[in-house]
């Protein structure tokens, strides 16, 4: 039973690592958007897994926000910003797709070694399930940085918000993951709304910088 | 019964009193008098009773206050030593208020002065009597943060506040160096208290680390070269009756600094750390006097030459310092004798020449000696007060400017007797300087006097000059007297020292006002003597004799005409000797290497009616070479990293990405 | 009610909230003006109260010990004086249009609610709740920022609201780290999250799972404290929103941040596996302060100038606890709050300077001592108190941190006197423009009080003579407790 | 008794350099007439200059200050004094522990800083001229003067004449490179200080190449005679320097009785003769140079002054 419980969240977590890479190679919007969807609700399976075998029922509320918040209605609501807003469909890269890979690679093998080697007396499933984590933080992350549109950086940002929600509820008892969850929700719907309402079309980084310092005064 | 440091911080309050109420009053029409007078009064008290306690020699009274640094309190104490810095910060105080009291009436904006002027006294009195590094360094700030604000005060005139600002930027690396310093002195256990310094052994390097910071805090302070640079700036742009506050007696409070850390605190120095001082006191005293007599600028030429002066003083106290390394303790207490005397002589002609500065201003309005000339006519008292302090800072017998010069060249003639080889070259080498500088400053002070008090006035303003208000004239008048009697009684002075060198170096010269005639012999009488007394009776019996036997023997005729100008007879007066050309021989000599100096000589062809133009190009190498680089390096550097500031959000989230990947990588390699 | 039962903690936390909701219901600029005000004052009433009273035993949510009684005082405190200025600011931006009524009611119920966020992150003793509160009042402050909504406050605001939420993430991902290291020795649920267990049993928890986790924290809250080069956010964010929450952000914000990075200070000190974090806080500090010392030279905006500035004095205050050590402690405590009180002042002072000249550009501010005296030696004293120059109280820990630390690590020291250095000469060179010179722009007299500006600037000045025996007790015992 | 003995022996010295300086200039002028071949002027002819002067009228600039007038007066009294304090025929005089030699150095200093003063007094160009370039010669001289000092003191260690004289005379010393070199220098010093060829030329009136007389060029009658008779005394002063340093050979020492003193005086008067001889064939053999050459040809008397000092530290740890 044990080794089952441990192989099934560790190939959900895994997976989600997997999607994370998928990310990163998407060079369309939509398909960036379809591959999120597919994040999410893998991380929705995970946790559903996880309050299953932790017997924790409030983690059920947390899958669900996860299903339902972020593989259909945020997916849903930022292809019709697309539209609506006639974003450009392909993603602008300010570092190439290959050069990221390998880059994500090294993340990853970055989180492993740190989290292996650190968690040596935990069990092994909050182990793997925190290695896991962390690489998903980290290509998150990864995501928001070499990708120059608004819409894949969000999306970036919510991967890495999935990583923090895997660890979360990997974390065997620990209080306020649902509480956490829904905040984390609260903000990507303000994140989604704000591009929608400032017209951030493009990319955070949208503004010409030399406008930008202008508006500051700080141009000489 | 109030000890004596207690009356001392009584009188402190007061001052801070009279600060506080200045600003209330700084409205009324009678504030500059009330104000003025007030300190006047608190000054002299706290001068009586500093001088009661130098005289007296009762040793250290000490006391503590439950303020400052919380653990410790703030210490004060008032020893021989501080006695002496506090009569001469008194001394100038007293008479910087009775200056005020006529030459304040002319502020324009008293109230930019009024608040700060009793405070910047308190400040003063504070650093001498503080005995624990926190307070000690708490009131040196804030006793340049008082003469900041002074300086400001005509904030309005170009180059005011850029003098302010550099005054105050040097002042607070003077602070940083001293803190660095304080905090090597109180080690890692942060005793600040200077009697636990004092008896705490430190290391040869930490001694000479300290030593360098002090020269770096308290000689930016006091104006060593190249720490200088904002004492030209800073000391002409404050009202004149400030500017003599600050040169004469500010920068003896940093003399002070480097004497209580150096002699007093770090006890028995290394020869070596004598070498850094000598040669910096030395390069000092030369670089001030060049660079005054270049200048045209009468309150900068006043303050180039303070320069100077702490450069002899510092020369001075590099010899102590080399002369107790090799336990020649007499040698070393006629060394810091000389400096000390030096102190006390700066600030009072150096006083007396701003205030006379001042009077030229409020009689002129000018400063620049371009347009003055001819005072010698208009102001009679003010013209013999400011001679009698040229002659003194020139270093002239009879007055007091050469005793302590011929007291620190005895010291500099004792040199030989030092074993070190080092010293023993260095010594003279440094004591030719010195007369360098003497006969330099001399040049000077021709130069000051000749241009600005003689000849042809230069400007309306110059011609029409009227004598100053009668408070003016006796603070000057008393300064000149006490130039002049501590230049023939050299003897009252000498002892009334001897405590603070027996407190610092255990060791006296010997008692000197017994000695017949009033002379003076610091070591033996067949080594060196001196008596003003007798040299200016001697001067006056001559100059009467000659004077009688020519009334006596010869013609009284006396014709008036015009002067001899070659057949071109009333010359407009600027075909005078101006600043510039008189000091055109010695720019040459100097300036070429010094200052970078060119002339530029634009001669028209031959038939030619243009006129021929001739200028100089002088160069502040100091400046440029030392701050303009920094400045450049400081400017660049914001340039650059400005660059990290003009990103775009994905910008910052990647610098916090690699951030983190930085730490995460640093985890995994380092654990 | 019987007084002695009445808890302040909850008044500490619940009078904001409340008002908050009632300013949020409530027409009318002078009462919900004065409503904020009295509501910010009993706050601090209350904090007061909680300074004097017995403390409360910690509970599973609520801990008061001398540490966080440090920062709440002095955080409701401050949030009463700028309520008062607020008052008096806000006033004047009504009349000119900026704000429009409906804005300014959400604008008070935004502070109050920030209050609550800021006074409930100090005395939560739950890292979760803690992690939460923070995160609430970033939010108030990021809507705040936007209140003016023009391009660059708009602008402002979504670059704070993006670095905060990457910084929000890794704080949380931190606190996750900390619970997992706790979870094998305290057990599962809500007992491995409380700081009073945490600290109590820190020692045997997994050092290698402390030190990512502390990495975590570090940068997510530390993203807050404004650590250079996590800082982006900050000067952007006190520019373009109202002078009463620059003066908040920077003197409070900052501050609370920075309590979440002690408290996880303590317990990585508390385990002796850990990595020291000293050596982190210290490169971290002097890498801001060097960074914000040079970038103050080339500000244009007066209220960023002073933005930088406080990015500079995080950097000393995270220098000074980074080194550690009883005296350290205790100067980076005494400049924390020393920092709070004068750079809020020095906002007060700057709403003003702003509001009469009607432009924050640095070159058009000419001579303010010569027309507005009060206001201009204000400001004068304001800054030469942030820039570290006697009789003023942060010259006392500033002096403490170099002196102490030239003694043991004399390299550092050398680095951090040089920082202070180039930070000086670009705040004097700026005061000097601001205050003295020929008068520039409108000169009309200001119509605001002065009060909260000189109240600060007399505490500032007081601490930095004479700090009274119980607060110098209370410090070195917090000091102690940091280690 | 005593005591008037000590006032008459002092009194003597005063008088004696008062006598003697017009009259070495002119044996100077008759000597150098002579080795140009020319007769020249009698040599008493200094003392009718003086006289003359005395009775002529003075002639002031408008604009002439009382310290214009006060000048000549106070020149002549500090030079006069210093001179005084020089030992020529006899040490320990009753005031020679009134002042060292860098008292007597000052004192000069003191005449020279009025003059300067007096220089720029009227305002016209030339009083300039000669004001600055004056101090510039005598900033120059000064640091070299001081090492001559210091090498001498060194050897003797004293500043005071009377023991260094005593010093040098008992014959301890022998002879010294160092001495010697010191002895150059301070000539070279003398030599500027006094206004003499090669430094500057007390007979031309060409204004631009003039230094010192420019300087007092606005002076006449008795305020110029006061100024010539000063520099006369500057003269003998500078002479009797040298002998007394380096030559202070049958120098009689105080309270000696009346033969040695007579004794001191003849061979002070010899060396006087000598000086001026030398001097005088000096001057005819020389040219002046220019002023910015000045500098070179002090430098060297510092450089001799510098090395003096060194050569003496060797020569005293050997």
């Amino acid at each position: 039973m044990h080794s089952l419980d441990f192989d099934i969240s560790h190939s959900l977590a895994g997976g989600l690592v997997l999607i994370s890479f998928m990310m990163l190679y998407q060079d369309r919007l939509y398909s960036l958007l379809n591959v999120f969807a597919l994040h999410a609700v893998t991380l929705s399976l995970a946790v559903t897994w996880q309050a299953f075998i932790q017997d924790a029922p409030h983690l059920y509320v947390t899958a669900a926000i996860a299903l339902v918040f972020k593989a259909i209605i945020i997916p849903v609501a930022l292809h019709r910003i697309i539209r609506q807003l006639g974003i450009h469909r392909d993603i602008e890269t300010a570092v190439g797709i290959g050069p990221t890979m390998l880059a994500g690679m090294g993340l990853v093998a970055l989180s492993m070694v740190l989290m292996l080697r650190v968690t040596a007396e935990a069990d092994a499933l909050a182990r793997e399930d925190l290695a896991f984590a962390l690489s998903v933080v980290l290509l998150g992350l990864l995501v928001m940085v070499t990708r120059r549109n608004a819409v894949s950086q969000v999306v970036g940002f919510m991967s890495l918000e999935n990583g923090l929600v895997l660890a979360a509820t990997g974390a065997k008892g620990m209080p306020l993951v649902v509480e956490i969850s829904v905040a984390f929700s609260i903000l990507i719907a303000f994140i989604v709304i704000g591009i929608f309402l400032f017209r951030i079309r493009e990319r955070f980084d949208s503004v010409d910088v030399a406008a930008l310092d202008e508006s500051r005064g700080e141009r000489r | 019964m109030l000890t004596a440091v207690a009356a001392q911080l009584v009188c402190v309050a007061a001052l801070l009193g009279i600060a506080v109420l200045a600003v209330a009053l700084s409205r009324a029409k009678a504030a500059t008098a009330l104000v003025y007078g007030a300190t006047l009064i608190v000054c002299a008290l706290a001068l009586i009773g500093a001088l009661r306690a130098l005289l007296a020699g009762t040793g250290a009274d000490e006391i503590v206050l439950p303020i400052g640094l919380p653990w410790l309190g703030a210490h004060f104490r008032l020893d021989a030593l501080a006695a002496f810095f506090l009569a001469v910060v008194n001394l100038g105080g007293a008479i910087a208020s009775l200056y005020a009291l006529g030459y304040g009436r002319h502020e324009h904006a008293p109230q930019r002065v009024l608040p700060f002027f009793p405070a910047f006294l308190a400040g003063m009195n504070l650093v001498v009597l503080a005995d624990d590094a926190f307070s000690y360094l708490l009131c040196w700030e804030f006793m340049s943060l008082a003469s900041w604000a002074l300086v400001m005060t005509h904030h309005r005139e170009p180059g005011n506040a850029r003098a302010g600002y550099v005054y105050l930027l040097m002042a607070s690396f003077g602070t940083l160096a001293l803190l660095l310093a304080f905090g090597l002195l109180a080690g890692p256990a942060g005793d600040y208290g200077f009697a636990a310094i004092r008896a705490m052994p430190h290391a040869p390097g930490e001694a000479t680390m300290v030593l360098i910071l002090m020269l770096l805090g308290a000689g930016s302070k006091a104006g060593l070269v190249p720490l200088h640079v904002w004492l030209p700036l800073a000391h002409p742009a404050a009202p004149s009756h400030v500017s003599a506050l600050m040169s004469g007696v500010m920068t003896k409070v940093a003399v002070y600094g480097f004497i209580r850390v150096v002699f007093d605190l770090l006890g028995p120095p290394n020869w070596t750390a004598s070498v850094l001082v000598l040669s910096l006191g030395g390069v000092t005293a030369v670089m001030g006097i060049l660079y005054a007599l270049l200048e045209k600028d009468l309150k900068r030429l006043l303050a180039y030459s303070t320069i100077e002066n702490i450069g002899i003083i510092f020369v001075c106290l590099g010899l102590a310092l080399a002369f107790q390394a090799n336990n020649q303790t007499l040698a070393a207490s006629l060394a810091l004798t000389a400096a000390l005397f030096h102190v006390f002589n700066h600030s009072l002609f150096k006083s007396l020449l701003f205030f006379g500065a001042g009077a030229v201003l409020v009689s002129t309005g000018a400063r620049d000696m371009d347009k003055l000339g001819g005072l010698i006519h208009r102001m009679p008292v003010t013209s013999v007060v400011f001679l009698i302090g040229c002659v003194a800072i020139a270093a002239l017998p009879p007055f007091n400017g050469f005793v302590s010069e011929w007291l620190m060249f005895q010291a500099v003639l004792l040199s030989p007797s030092l074993p070190q080889w080092g010293l023993k070259i260095m010594v003279p080498a440094i004591g030719a300087l010195l007369a360098l500088a003497a006969a330099l400053a001399a040049a000077c002070f021709v130069k000051a006097y000749g241009v600005s008090f003689l000849s042809r006035p230069r400007s309306e303003a110059a011609a029409n000059a009227q004598e100053v208000d009668h408070f003016s004239l006796a603070a000057m008048v008393i300064l000149a007297s006490l130039c002049l009697f501590a230049g023939i009684f050299p003897g009252l002075v000498i002892d009334a020292l001897s405590p603070v060198t027996q407190q610092i170096l255990d060791s006296r010269l010997g008692a000197q006002s017994h000695l017949p005639w009033l002379s003076i012999i610091p070591i033996a009488e067949r080594r060196g003597s001196y008596n003003g007394l007798l040299v200016l009776v001697f001067i006056a019996i001559s100059a009467s004799l000659g004077y009688l036997a020519i009334r006596r023997f010869s013609s009284h005729a006396v014709r008036r005409g015009p002067a001899w100008g070659c057949g071109f007879s009333d010359a407009v007066p600027q075909a005078q000797y101006s600043p510039d050309s008189f000091a055109q021989p010695l720019r040459r000599v100097f300036g070429t290497l010094l200052f970078a100096a060119r002339e530029h000589v634009e001669m028209p062809p031959p038939g030619s009616v243009k006129p021929a133009r001739f200028s100089v190009e002088i160069h502040d190498l100091v400046w440029e070479t030392l701050y303009g680089r920094i400045a450049g390096a400081v400017d660049t550097a914001s340039k650059r990293l400005d660059r990290w500031q003009l990103l775009t959000i994905r910008g910052y989230l990647s610098l916090v990405f690699a951030t983190l990947v930085t730490l995460l990588l640093v985890l995994a390699i380092w654990s | 009610m019987n007084f002695a039962a009445f808890n302040p903690v909850l008044g500490v936390v619940l009078i904001p909230i409340f008002a908050a909701a009632l300013l949020a219901a409530l027409p009318g600029y002078r009462l919900t003006a004065r409503l904020n005000v009295l509501a910010s004052l009993a706050t601090f009433v209350c904090a007061v109260l909680l300074l004097i009273l017995p403390r409360p035993t910690p509970g599973p949510y609520v801990l008061v010990d001398d540490l966080n009684i440090v920062f709440i005082v002095l955080n409701t405190f401050v949030g009463f004086t700028t309520s008062v200025f607020s008052a008096s600011y806000i006033a004047h931006e009504l009349e000119t249009g900026r704000l429009t009524p409906a804005y300014l009611r959400f604008y008070h119920a935004m502070y109050q609610t920030m209050m609550f966020g800021m006074n409930l992150a100090f005395v939560s003793n739950n890292i979760g709740l803690m992690w939460v509160a923070v995160e609430v009042a970033t939010l108030t402050t990021v809507l705040m920022v936007g209140i003016y909504r023009t391009e660059a406050a708009l602008e402002a605001a979504w670059k704070y609201f993006i670095l905060g939420s990457v910084g929000i993430a890794f704080a949380l991902f931190g606190t996750i780290l900390v619970y997992m290291a706790a979870r094998p020795i305290i057990g599962e649920g809500q007992d491995a999250m409380i700081w009073t267990l945490l600290i109590e049993r820190a020692s045997q928890f997994d050092a290698a799972l402390l030190n990512v986790a502390f990495v975590f924290l570090f940068l997510g809250y530390g993203t807050k404290v404004g650590l250079a080069p996590l800082h982006a956010w900050l000067p952007d964010a006190h520019a373009e929103g109202p002078t009463p929450i620059s003066a908040v952000l920077s003197g409070l914000l900052l501050n609370v941040a920075l309590y979440a990075l002690l408290r996880f200070k303590m317990l990585m000190t508390a385990n002796p596996g850990a990595m020291a974090p000293g050596t982190l806080m210290v490169t971290m500090g002097l890498t801001s302060l060097i960074f914000a010392a040079f970038m103050l030279y080339r500000r244009r905006d007066i209220k960023r100038l002073f933005a930088y500035s406080s990015i500079e004095h995080m950097g000393i205050i995270v220098f000074a606890f980074g080194m550690g050590g009883p005296l350290a402690n205790f100067a980076g405590l005494l400049h924390m709050v020393m920092h709070s009180l004068t750079k809020s002042a020095i906002f007060f002072a700057v709403g003003h300077i702003v509001q009469i000249k009607g432009t924050q550009t640095l070159d058009e501010i000419r001579g303010i001592t010569e027309t507005h005296p009060a206001l201009g030696w204000g400001f004068v004293a304001g800054v030469v108190a942030i820039a570290g120059l006697p009789p003023l109280g942060i010259f006392m820990s500033e002096f403490l941190v170099v002196s102490s630390t030239f003694a043991r690590q004399p390299l550092l020291a050398l680095l951090l006197v040089f920082g202070l250095l180039v930070a000086f000469g670009a705040l004097t060179l700026r005061l000097t423009g601001v205050a003295f010179g020929e008068p520039r722009g409108p000169t009309r007299p200001a119509e605001a009080s002065y009060l909260p500006m000189f109240a600060h600037l007399a505490l500032v000045l007081v601490a930095g003579v004479y700090l009274p025996a119980p607060i110098v007790v209370w410090f070195q015992h917090v000091a102690h407790l940091l280690g | 008794m005593v005591v008037i003995s000590d006032i008459l022996v002092q009194g003597i010295q005063m008088l004696l350099v008062f006598l003697l300086a017009p009259l070495l200039t002119g044996f100077i002028r008759k000597v150098k007439a002579r080795l140009m071949r020319r007769k020249g002027p009698s040599i008493l002819q200094p003392y009718r200059d003086l006289l003359r002067l005395l009775r002529k009228e003075v002639v002031l600039a408008d604009n002439a200050s009382w310290l214009f007038r006060a000048t000549p007066y106070l020149t002549f009294a500090a030079i006069w004094v210093a001179a005084a304090l020089v030992p020529t025929f006899a040490t320990g005089l009753l005031f020679n522990w009134t002042a060292d030699l860098i008292v007597i150095v000052a004192l000069l200093g003191t005449a020279r800083f009025f003059l300067a003063l007096a220089g720029m007094d009227v305002g016209t160009a030339f009083g300039g001229l000669g004001s600055s370039r004056e101090v510039m010669i005598a900033a120059l001289a000064e640091p070299a003067m001081l090492l001559i000092v210091f090498c001498v003191a060194l050897v003797a260690g004293s500043t005071q004449l009377s023991t260094v004289a005593n010093f040098i005379a008992s014959s301890q010393v022998g002879l010294r490179v160092s001495l010697g070199m010191a002895m150059i220098a301070l000539v070279i010093v003398a030599l500027a200080e006094n206004a003499r060829i090669p430094v500057d030329n007390p007979s031309t009136h060409l204004e631009l190449t003039m230094v010192h007389e420019a300087m007092i060029l606005e002076y006449s009658g008795r305020h110029l005679a006061l100024i010539e008779f000063g520099a006369f005394l500057k003269l003998l002063l500078y002479i009797s320097l040298i002998a007394c340093l380096f030559f202070p050979w049958e120098i009689a020492v105080f309270g000696a009785g009346p033969l040695s003193y007579v004794i001191g005086a003849a061979m002070y008067l010899l060396k006087v003769t000598i000086a001026g001889f030398l001097l005088a064939v000096f001057e005819t053999a020389t040219a002046k140079m220019r002023v910015f050459r000045v500098p070179q040809f002090l430098g060297a008397a510092l450089m001799l002054g510098l090395l003096g000092t060194l050569l003496l530290f060797v020569s005293k740890s050997l």
